[in-house]
């Protein structure tokens, strides 16, 4: 159960830092990768808490729930890439 | 007659809404078609209401009944306090309508205008037939909204600002009516006007009965035009002549003053308001308001303006006949809700003419204007002395009976001398007027003569409203003890408020 | 100190470090070369907590082509708009503050549920009914079985984002004629990324794999035919491109529809037919999700695009 | 006996890597630092997967990790060509 | 067949796929598709009123393992509301978008923003929530830079940023639940959830994020620069439906799942920023120049209404008396989202007639455009809360509320909050009404004008008198926690 612990509370500590740095920061760049850290830690929470030790079967629901947070997060990201680059042009036109 | 007895209060506001909305959707050049609208609605409505006047005078129920929430239902229902009202307004949109057709003839957005005109009538209509509070909240708003564009409509600068200054007050007003009504309505779980009041076996906390009273009593004083709520009225005279006549004499100023009596008759319950004591300060107010509006009234040179604060004046009589305990008095404040409107009426009636034919806006123009237009001033003239309270003109009845009243109850020691003085003062500023019409001669030319070269002094629709209405005024006068006159029906009401 | 805890405390520290590194980098490039890493850290922490799922998805889409997508938009970003507005301290000391309670808040949480009573998850009845859900992966059954609504909304979500991208942006400049050297390590890579694609797509009914983990190789094969000077990065124009886009999504919701309309609930599979449904949803959603990840990596929009219409409008003109 | 075998092939593997790191960080030029890297590296991730190949002791998995070890190496050749490329032009413009 | 669940989520969402492979008949797929979901969301709401709170566990799992979708009064009211004004909206955005070349993307986005609505009311899962919550945050963001301009575009970008914080807050309470709880089934949590830590610490990330999303004073920064600048008919779905579904969720939390864990002081908390937000909104709303902007500071002051309810609903038993505050809570939202997208179609078509929306330039709009006008001045009626629009009725059992708990310090928000209201409101239209020249005339009435004027009138005239049937279906709850 220490093994779950551990990453559990580094999810949290993951995603506090993902918030800090998304209030902190201007710019769209690095606050995209602030909010995938974010994820990655929400993301971390859910796996550690389906880790029941190396001899039990793990809890597969948390697995699938995160295979879907990925694949949301990607395309938010690539949805926000994308308006960053339009703004850029803008700016140079 | 079941059906008739629920469909009746609402044909009564459908005939004037329907019309109305029609009237919206009209073209400006379809004038024929909304003239015959604006008729058709306004006959249709008189005869409904000659039905429920007969209905209610033969005690029968008239009411309609819809859920809008829980606790809360739209209720018309037709009592005599009512059908007061509402044959007062009917009668009175029907003239100004006509009126209303000749005034503002070849003016831009006419579909506006008799649109809203419609929507202030249905509006007025619906508040006199209020069977509750919470009815009687929706229509004293929907009567802000229907009235806001009339004093709005010419656009003008000042016209806008008028109807701005009208909006600020009676918003504000129409908040603290509704606080104060949700207030007693959490109270009581639902206020049903019935007649001698609710609330005194209700057993509430009576300084929290006080305060409501306030609130009520300020909401409503807003439109009243009660001293020192009556900043609105003076600017609102911008409007277009038949939307100041029948703001005087039938719409706002009379919304805020039946609400007053509404609340102090059938919520309140009249003895039971004066153990609470708040009617000593309600008339202390209304005897304030009484002399306040007539001074300053003097000093106005405009003559709308003039009228303005007279309204002021008298619609206080209303309230100083509430506020005194006793069926005289009673009487004498109802059946001045409606002479005075006949009245004033006419008054506004006539200073439209002398704007629309002459130009003349002010007392120090009128010089001679007597023989330049005899039937418009002959109209004035009886309505001035009506106001001033001479025999046998209408006025005199109300002033007679609230002078009884005030005895009957007691407080003939402050009530005499404020009728006294208020009447003195009516005949300062109106009879200088009627001096200056009739008798002398023209000093200076017109100031914009539209009539020159015609041989009637104006067209129809504009002269004979007034002297309608001046007939009217003398004709209830004359003959205040025959059937189905304004001065039986009041007593008909007081006779069954005091019936407990 | 219990020194099996070592290499948890390790990997936990390196990836608190790296996203440390990662968020207060003032250098772009290398704050997203940093990502990559972290990415590839976290696929090795997915791998330790039994998730080997996860651990490839991670490895292809969070690290992969996360990776491509941050790397490709710093190529065409000047870097132009830099505000540094800073916030003032007192704002800052605030963030710091509500940041430290908020960890502490949810860290008690996660110590008080983790030794608490051991609550009945979902897992026993997850792997229960594993046999009646026509795969024999659990994590599979779970997204295209038991949740598979969720799994339908979230391919809806990938179809707004992708074509969010389509509206507001134009394809990037395509890139040049690469060496020899890429060129031949193109002609292995690519059929050999298809072939493993296939290969996950087909194995994750019962071993780790599945339709997001194929779809995510897939993209990345397209990813290198574009670098190679392949503009369209394989993907087809035109109407054929807008199927692909709407494959899975469509197969997957006409399906649940079809179980709707013949008897039984929405997405109710019968049970003898489950495997070879959810093999043919995924496949679909495969394409989708590829196609959807290599346009996001083409920026936008190619003339292609439009082109529906134009041949539409021509029919028109001429009949 | 296997089993020591094994874990000294994976140690020299890791040593590799470690020196590869080093060379990254302290070498003066970049084809110098690209050569430390990909020598090392490709040396040490064969050595520690025959190692662990050793250890796990399946000729399927053998094949697997041998696999790995290919594509590792052709993406590591073709990277580093395209690095050097990549420098080379920039330094000549 | 006889449980339609699934239709208000597969109708649109059908559509929207068949708008994307046939592009060139993507406006008639889009009016089809918003009637047809219409249709769909009819049939669940007959079967609510006549049977009850309805159930669908997806692919047969029981709900816990599956997903279920749930529908109740509440969630069938908020149905209704979003299929309505999508509806109309859609009319009205079939001539605006008509001429533009995005016409084909517009209507696929439409119809998932629609698909994620329908999908968030009805969902009976907390991640399944967090789902719908990211395609309606996506399919948003995306609508609102159809218009294509800087301003626009840069606040969709800084609304999807937010957006992406809130649905990630939101997440982690979601894991925090589960991990307490071993669900996600609202059902169950809704029996199983008792106060404790996890419990407040989720649900306090929950409502954060939800905060954000649902524009709450001071997290409101992000929504007039977005909703001020997106095509009309967007910024009327994104003031009238999006922001509704977050505060929809909040009380979802509050009033079915964490009843039990709700307090009065964290109730009286959100209330104090709900009574500044009417306050500020209404205030920033006055002094606003441009019509667009206006409305969406006013959306700012109406939301804040919304959350005044919520120290209101807290300290009355339960029973009737909260349901009747309920009721009045969900009618005020009903009656603002009909309002405000009316307000929005009328901006959208003033702005294409005078080429911009400043306020004080607005001079000859009554004549030019007299439906129009007629259709601001309603929903201008229903924002202030002058009857007989429903929110009036909702004010009304919003004051009586404030004397049964005896919690005076609402009463002078909500008179200020009124004024207030009024003066912005009788500007735009003292502007409007006044003669001048800034709107050029018009040749008859627009297509483009009827949908406003008649969600105006559903506004005004619909839910002022026909509002009886909001009380009637909101105790209906498929949530055994509570009344919601």
């Amino acid at each position: 159960m220490t093994q779950a612990l551990i990453y559990a509370l580094t999810g949290a500590v993951l995603f506090m830092l993902g918030v800090r740095a998304t209030l902190l920061r201007e710019t769209l760049l690095p606050r995209l990768l602030a909010l995938n850290v974010c994820g990655a830690g929400v993301f971390l929470i859910f796996v550690s808490l389906a880790y029941r030790g190396d001899s039990l079967p793990v809890d597969p629901v948390p697995h699938a729930l995160v295979l879907t947070g990925l694949v949301v997060a990607i395309s938010a990201t690539a949805l926000a890439l994308a308006l960053n680059r339009r703004l850029r042009e803008m700016a140079d036109e | 007659m079941m059906a008739m007895s629920v469909w009746l209060p609402v044909g009564i506001l459908l005939s004037s809404l329907i019309p109305g909305v029609l009237i919206f959707f009209q073209p400006e050049e379809r004038h024929r078609l909304r003239t015959w609208l604006n008729l058709l609605g306004a006959l249709i409505k008189l005869l409904l209401v000659g039905m429920l006047i007969w209905g209610v005078f033969h005690e029968q129920v008239f009411e309609t009944r819809w859920t809008m929430a829980p606790g809360l239902e739209f209720v018309l229902h037709a009592d005599a306090l009512s059908v007061l009202f509402v044959s007062l307004s009917t009668l009175l949109w029907l003239v100004t309508t006509i009126y209303a057709i000749g005034y503002l003839e070849q003016t831009p957005h006419r579909s506006r205008f008799f649109g809203f005109f419609s929507l202030c009538v249905t509006a007025t209509v619906g508040l006199a037939l209020a069977g509750n509070l919470f009815t009687f909240v929706v229509f004293y708003e929907l009567l802000t909204l229907a009235t806001y564009p009339l004093i709005a409509h010419k656009g003008s600068p000042e016209a806008l600002r008028g109807a701005r200054i009208y909006l600020r007050y009676t918003l504000f007003g129409g908040l603290l009516l509704m606080i104060g009504a949700v207030w007693l309505h959490t109270l009581t779980g639902g206020v049903e006007f019935v007649e001698g009041g609710i609330l005194q076996t209700a057993n509430l906390d009576q300084s929290t009965l006080r305060w409501i009273f306030l609130l009520l009593i300020v909401g409503l004083g807003v439109k009243a035009a009660l001293v020192p709520l009556h900043g609105w009225l003076p600017q609102a005279m911008v409007a277009p002549a038949p939307v100041s006549a029948l703001l005087h004499a039938v719409a706002v100023v009379k919304a805020g003053a039946f609400g007053i009596v509404r609340v102090i008759y059938d919520v309140y319950g009249v003895e039971f308001a004066a153990e609470l004591g708040v009617l000593t300060l309600l008339g202390a107010v209304a005897a304030i308001t009484i002399i306040y509006g007539s001074l300053k009234a003097l000093s106005q040179d405009h003559l709308k303006k003039r009228l303005a604060y007279s309204t002021v004046s008298q619609v206080s009589y209303i309230v100083l006949g509430t506020a005194i305990v006793g069926p005289l008095a009673t009487i004498g404040g109802l059946v001045h809700l409606v002479h005075q409107g006949v009245m004033k009426i006419t008054l506004f009636f006539a200073a439209g003419n002398y704007a629309e034919a002459l130009g003349i806006h002010r007392v120090s123009e009128m010089d001679g204007v007597g023989r330049r237009m005899p039937g418009t001033t002959l109209a004035f003239t009886i309505g001035a002395l009506g106001m001033i309270g001479i025999p046998p003109v209408a006025g005199f009845i109300s002033k007679w009976y609230l002078g009884l009243g005030a005895v009957e109850a007691g407080a003939a020691a402050w009530v005499l001398p404020v009728l006294i003085a208020s009447s003195l003062l009516n005949a300062a500023y109106f009879l200088p007027i009627l001096y200056r019409a009739w008798f002398k001669s023209q000093s200076a030319p017109w100031p914009a003569d539209k009539t020159a070269g015609c041989v009637r002094e104006l067209p129809d629709a504009l002269l004979w409203p007034p002297l309608t209405t001046a007939a009217m005024a003398l004709l209830i006068g004359l003959l205040a003890a025959a059937p189905y006159s304004p001065l039986e029906w009041a007593e008909l009401i007081a006779g069954r408020e005091y019936r407990q | 100190m219990n020194l099996t805890l070592l290499p948890d405390l390790l990997l936990a520290g390196m990836l608190i470090g790296l996203a440390w590194a990662v968020l207060n980098s003032d250098d772009l490039r290398r704050g997203v070369v940093l990502f990559i890493a972290f990415g590839l850290l976290l696929a090795i922490v997915w791998a330790r907590l039994l998730a080997p799922d996860l651990a490839l998805a991670e490895a292809a889409i969070g690290a992969g082509l996360s990776g491509a997508l941050l790397l490709v938009a710093l190529r065409d970003g000047s870097g132009g708009d830099q505000r540094s507005a800073k916030r003032s301290t007192l704002n800052r000391w605030l963030i710091d503050l509500f940041v430290l309670v908020m960890t502490c808040l949810i860290g008690w949480v996660l110590w008080l549920t983790i030794y608490a009573e051991p609550v009945e998850r979902l897992a026993q009845l997850a792997n229960a009914m594993l046999e009646r859900s026509g795969v024999s992966n659990p994590v599979t059954a779970v997204l295209l079985n038991y949740r598979a609504y969720d799994t339908l909304l979230e391919l809806v979500v990938v179809l707004a984002a992708v074509l969010g991208v389509l509206v507001v942006g134009r394809e990037r400049r395509g890139y040049r004629e690469p060496g020899p050297v890429f060129h031949g390590l193109v002609h292995w890579l690519v059929p050999l990324l298809i072939v493993t694609a296939g290969y996950l797509l087909w194995v994750g009914a019962h071993a780790p794999g599945g339709a997001f983990q194929a779809g995510a190789t897939l993209a990345a094969a397209g990813i290198v035919l574009r670098l190679a000077g392949y503009d369209a990065a394989g993907l087809p124009d035109g109407r054929l491109l807008r199927w692909l886009l709407v494959a899975g999504t469509g197969v997957f919701l006409l399906l649940g529809l079809g179980m709707t309309v013949s008897g039984g609930g929405f997405l109710q599979y019968p049970e003898a037919w489950s495997g070879s449904l959810i093999l043919v949803i995924e496949v679909a959603a495969t394409a989708s999700i590829a196609a959807a990840l290599v346009l996001a990596y083409r920026g936008g929009r190619s003339d292609g695009w439009l082109l529906v219409d134009e041949k539409d409008k021509n029919r028109e003109i001429s009949s | 006996m296997l089993d020591l075998l094994a874990l000294l092939l994976i140690f020299s593997g890791i040593s590799f890597f470690f020196l590869g790191a080093i060379g990254l960080l302290r070498l003066p030029d970049l084809h110098a630092r690209l050569h430390a890297l990909t020598k090392a590296d490709n040396l040490g991730l064969g050595l520690l997967i025959v190692g662990v190949a050793l250890l796990h002791g399946s000729l399927l998995m053998a094949m697997k990790l041998l696999l790995i070890w290919l594509l590792a190496l052709l993406a590591s050749a073709a990277s580093a060509h395209l690095i050097s490329q990549y420098a080379l032009r920039r330094n000549r413009s | 067949m006889n449980n339609p669940l699934i239709w208000p989520v597969a109708v649109p969402l059908l559509s929207a796929l068949l708008a994307l492979l046939w592009p060139r008949r993507s406006t008639w797929i889009g009016l089809l598709g918003s009637a047809l979901s219409l249709a769909a969301v009819v049939l669940v709401s007959r079967q609510v009123i006549e049977s009850g709170a309805i159930e669908l566990a997806l692919g047969g799992w029981s709900p816990g393992l599956g997903i279920a979708l749930r529908a109740d009064g509440l969630s069938v009211l908020m149905l209704l509301m979003s299929t309505l004004v999508s509806m109309a909206v859609a009319v009205y955005a079939s001539v605006y978008f008509s001429r533009s070349e995005r016409r084909s993307e517009f209507w696929v986005l439409w119809l998932l923003l629609i698909t994620a609505l329908h999908a968030l009311f009805l969902s009976g899962d907390l991640f399944n929530l967090y789902v719908t919550l990211e395609l309606l945050g996506l399919s948003a963001v995306v609508l609102a830079c159809l218009g294509g301009s800087r301003e626009s575009l840069q606040a969709a970008l800084n609304y999807l940023v937010l957006g992406l914080l809130a649905s990630m807050a939101f997440l982690i309470g979601v894991a925090l639940i589960y991990a307490g709880y071993g669900t996600l089934d609202m059902a169950a949590l809704a029996a199983a959830i008792e106060s404790g830590p996890t419990a407040w610490v989720a649900l306090s990330l929950m409502t954060g994020g939800l905060l954000i999303k649902s524009a709450l004073f001071p997290l409101h920064f992000w929504l007039p620069p977005a909703h001020s600048n997106a095509p009309a008919p967007v910024s009327a779905v994104l003031s009238a439906l999006v922001v509704k579904a977050a505060v929809y969720l909040i009380l979802r939390l509050w009033l079915a799942l964490f009843d039990e864990v709700v307090t009065q002081t964290a109730a009286l908390v959100l209330g104090l920023l709900g009574g500044v937000a009417v306050l500020w909104g209404s205030w920033v709303a006055l002094q606003a120049e441009r019509l667009k902007l206006m409305a969406a500071y006013s959306t700012v002051a109406q939301v804040g209404y919304l959350f005044l309810f919520l120290p209101l609903l807290a300290a009355l038993p339960e029973g009737t008396t909260r349901d009747v505050a309920l009721g009045a809570l969900v009618l005020l939202a009903l009656t603002h989202g009909f309002a405000k997208s009316a307000f929005f179609l009328a901006a959208g078509v003033i702005m294409q007639r005078a080429g911009h929306d400043r306020i004080a330039e607005l001079g000859g709009t009554a004549r030019a455009l007299p439906v129009t006008a007629f259709t601001l001045a309603l929903a201008g009626v229903a924002l202030i809360g002058l009857p007989p629009s429903g929110s009036f009725l909702a004010k009304w059992q919003l004051l009586s509320s404030v004397f049964i708990t005896g919690q005076w310090i609402w009463l002078p928000v909500i008179a200020v909050g009124t004024l207030l209201a009024g003066a912005y409101t009788f500007r735009l239209l003292g502007y409007a009404f006044a003669p001048g020249e800034g709107v050029g005339p018009s040749l008859s009435v627009g297509r483009e004008e009827i949908p406003a004027v008649l969600l105006a009138l559903a506004a005004t005239l619909l839910l002022g008198f026909w509002a009886s049937v909001v009380w009637e279906l909101v105790p209906i709850s498929a949530y055994a926690g509570g009344g919601g």
